[in-house]
């Protein structure tokens, strides 16, 4: 087994498990973090599918910007849930 | 060459050890600001010696990998420090095995100035 | 300042000496110090004298140093199953009057494992440490303070 | 089994799940902001699942340097176009992501609401 | 509830359908014929050492030009969405402390050096414009978090804006005159592959373009930021 | 040669454990401070994961994705800490 494949698949089970987290989430900043998260992994991924273009813009983009209008956007509205 | 793919491997195993410890560290602290200390300083020692290990082991990216050094030991400290300050300031408390809290002691800021 | 700055860590960050290169980084090292940084003037008070260069290798080193030691302290705390830590949040002083010097002794003491700078308010820092041995401010000054500061003053004042 | 276990699979696979992920999140919520946090999911996934499809075995990343050489460059490369396509697609993301929030922070501004139900004007 | 079990039950078949794409789908060995000559040919056509950047500038630059009118209409859409008669009233955010403004005049220039050096070598390394930009409005925001009742010079970023998209254009139109194409970097010579003014006028032509998104996500953020605080 | 990749090996499968530990602390909680104590984690052990990732493929290039990392991953924990202490 090549060890890419073995890394990719542990990338990907945590993925999906932060990906279901941010949905059970009780609070809505939780959510944009585990988002945050599945960009920060996505990005790994990108890097071993052999894209490191893609990954530099998921990193300073996805990863980065979003996150941050987020808690802009969050930072105006403060309800007890969010 | 042989050697010095060695010692670069061995430095870059002693940073995933300390990388490990400080996930370990983060599990098992009882308060933020202790959680903060093991985790995100060992894990970044831990990051520095990983990465100076791969440099060891390609000398061709020396240059690369002393930015991201100093960019890791610039950045870091000051997100530290300010998620702990932030936190102090509301009110997360500490844990029951701590000693003194002098900040709280000396009361609320006073209006200090920027220059 | 910003301009050597700048121009070293784009040669860092190209790791070749072309002529190409060399023109494009004076090019944006100049832009970078004239255009965005009119009022980048926190590096104004570093000393350039031949001691503080001394000074500041010898920082770097006792500074690794303390780094790596409280590093595996910290960690011998983390594995031990009892956990023995003591902590608390003491204040110390500081000598250090320049903005910079401040942040490079807060940011020393942060990155060493055991002690975290919480806030800093003029002249005292709080600092959150694993294994308060003793809450007085002189005491704890100096055994965290100390031993960095006197390269510092030297650099920065 | 075996052969199914590939990089590219792997890539595909996950993809998909989070595009499920998200549009069930996108379906099943009120909150319009954790709809818009299930779209950033989806988009994600949708991202994953195209530069998956462009990989191919024992290629790699489309940069000419020391260790690729020049000649016989199209035996040697994964797929560049949609790499191109999806850098796009992350940069227009984040701008529409902005706009939603910028309309559910005005939206909040005027009635005070989160829950998609209570804006009822614009429902056809 | 029974509306959220039809879902889950619609998705689980959407779920089947899509896992079919793997199992039924053979492995492709070779790259189509349009990927492959741009593989082939990039080196000598337009000196670029990095293909992704030689689609997005050279060959699809008109895609390109397109992208970069969406984030102005995005950006432009945001600010008319936040545009409030009592912006910064009582907005009264807690100061950061010394040690946040101190490093924040320390690492700005460097972040901006770093954006620069991104998309300078976007033909050589990955990256480019777009990541370029994204890097410098995280200076941007930094200089935000040390400042959040900082006033900007609102002048410098539209202006900044304005500059690089109108020389966008102009580099644009010039290719046409030349007779090369519009948007075709060859405008200015290639070089030796490899170096940094290798490629024509793809970096002058990715600076540009980093320095339009740096400024509309910066303006994006300064907006965001300007919004009448909730108590 | 052998053991180097041996050694590699080893200290890839510490450092993805360390992963499962943070991820563990970023699930469980209890406040969004911790969970940004574990969010800072993620990205900075992720950053010694690229660079193995660039180890293993050979390529300097990779490393670039490493460094936007190192440089943008304190402005998103500056952002949230900056957040919660209803300073923005």
């Amino acid at each position: 087994m090549d060890v890419n494949i073995i890394l990719a698949l542990f990338l990907a089970v945590i993925m999906i498990v932060v990906a279901v987290a941010a949905l059970m989430a009780k609070r809505v900043r939780t959510a944009v973090l585990a988002a945050g998260l599945v960009s920060l992994v996505a990005s790994i991924m990108f890097l071993l599918l052999a894209a490191p273009d893609v990954a530099m813009t998921e990193a300073a983009i996805g990863s980065g910007l979003t996150t941050i209008i987020f808690f802009y956007v969050l930072n105006k509205i403060r309800r007890s849930d969010v | 060459m042989e050697l010095q793919l060695l010692i670069g491997s061995l430095v870059t195993l002693a940073g995933s050890v300390f990388i490990f410890l400080g996930a370990l560290g983060i599990v098992r602290m009882p308060d933020l600001y202790n959680r903060i200390q093991a985790g995100t300083k060992a894990s970044t020692l831990g990051t520095i010696l990983s990465v100076a290990g791969i440099g060891i082991m390609n000398p061709d990216w020396a240059g690369k990998v002393f930015i991201l050094i100093a960019f890791v030991m610039m950045t870091n400290p000051v997100s530290s420090h300010t998620l702990a300050r932030a936190a102090h300031h509301i009110g997360i408390a500490l844990s029951k095995k701590t000693v003194v809290d002098k900040l709280k002691e000396d009361g609320p800021e006073e209006n200090k100035k920027e220059d | 300042m910003i301009f050597v700055l700048s121009y070293l860590t784009w040669l860092a960050l190209n790791w070749s000496v072309e002529t190409d290169i060399l023109i494009t980084g004076a090019g944006i090292s100049v832009v970078i110090g004239l255009l965005f940084c009119r009022n980048c003037t926190v590096l104004q008070t570093v000393r350039l004298t031949p001691k503080s260069f001394a000074y500041a290798i010898a920082y770097v080193f006792v500074f690794l140093w303390d780094l790596l030691k409280s590093n595996i302290d910290v960690a011998g705390r983390v594995l031990s199953p009892s956990l023995p830590i003591n902590p608390g949040i003491v204040e110390v002083k500081t000598k250090l009057n320049s903005n910079i010097g401040k942040m490079l002794l807060a940011n020393s003491i942060t990155l060493t494992p055991g002690t975290l700078t919480v806030d800093i308010r003029e002249d005292r820092m709080y600092i959150h440490w694993i294994d308060v041995s003793s809450t007085d401010i002189e005491e704890a000054t100096k055994s965290i303070v100390k031993k960095f500061e006197k390269y510092l003053e030297v650099m920065y004042g | 089994m075996e052969q199914y276990l590939t990089l590219q699979n792997i890539g595909i696979a996950t993809g998909f799940a989070l595009i499920l992920i998200g549009l069930y999140g996108g379906l099943t919520n009120k909150n319009i902001l954790r709809i818009i946090v299930s779209f950033t999911i989806f988009n994600s996934g949708l991202n994953i699942v195209i530069v998956a499809l462009a990989y191919l075995k024992g290629r790699v990343a489309p940069i000419i340097d020391d260790t690729t050489g020049l000649d016989n460059l199209s035996q040697k490369f994964v797929d560049p176009v949609p790499q191109a396509l999806v850098l796009t697609a992350i940069v227009i993301g984040l701008g529409v992501t902005g706009v939603m929030l910028a309309y559910a922070l005005k939206m909040y501004q005027n009635k005070q609401t989160l829950n998609i139900n209570d804006f009822k004007e614009t429902k056809w | 509830m029974y509306k959220n079990i039809l879902i889950l039950a619609l998705l689980v078949g959407l779920g089947i359908l899509l896992s079919t794409a793997i199992t039924d789908r053979e492995e492709n060995t070779s790259l189509p014929e349009l990927p492959a000559y741009y593989a082939d040919n990039t080196a000598k056509e337009v000196g670029a050492a990095n293909m992704v950047t030689a689609v997005i500038v050279t060959y699809r630059g008109f895609d390109t030009l397109g992208e970069v009118t969406i984030l102005f209409v995005s950006a432009a859409l945001i600010a008319m969405f936040l545009k409030t008669g009592n912006r910064r009233k009582n907005r009264n955010p807690r100061p950061s402390s010394v040690i946040l403004s101190t490093a924040q005049k320390l690492l700005f220039p460097l972040i901006i050096l770093f954006g620069a050096y991104v998309f300078a070598n976007g033909h050589l390394t990955p990256g480019g414009g777009f990541q370029g930009g994204a890097i410098i409005a995280t200076a941007f925001l930094l200089w935000l978090m040390a400042n959040p009742e900082g006033e900007m010079r609102h002048g410098i970023l539209s202006s900044l804006e304005a500059f690089s998209g109108t020389f966008y254009v102009i580099i644009g139109v010039v290719g046409v005159i030349l007779g090369v194409g519009f948007l075709n970097n060859s405008i200015l010579p290639l070089g030796e592959l490899g170096r940094l003014f290798s490629a024509g006028a793809i970096p002058v032509i990715y600076s540009l373009i980093g320095l339009k998104v740096g400024a509309e996500l910066s303006n994006i953020l300064h907006h965001l930021n300007e919004v009448q605080n909730e108590e | 040669m052998d053991s180097v990749k041996i050694i590699l090996y080893i200290a890839g499968a510490l450092i993805l454990s360390g992963i499962l530990l943070a991820l563990w602390r970023f699930i469980k909680g209890p406040r969004t401070a911790d969970r940004v104590v574990a969010f800072d984690l993620l990205t900075v052990i992720s950053i010694a994961l690229m660079a193995m990732v660039a180890f293993f493929n050979g390529r300097i290039i990779y490393l670039d994705v490493a460094l936007v990392y190192g440089l943008l991953s304190f402005t998103g924990v500056i952002v949230v800490a900056r957040f919660i202490e209803k300073g923005l």
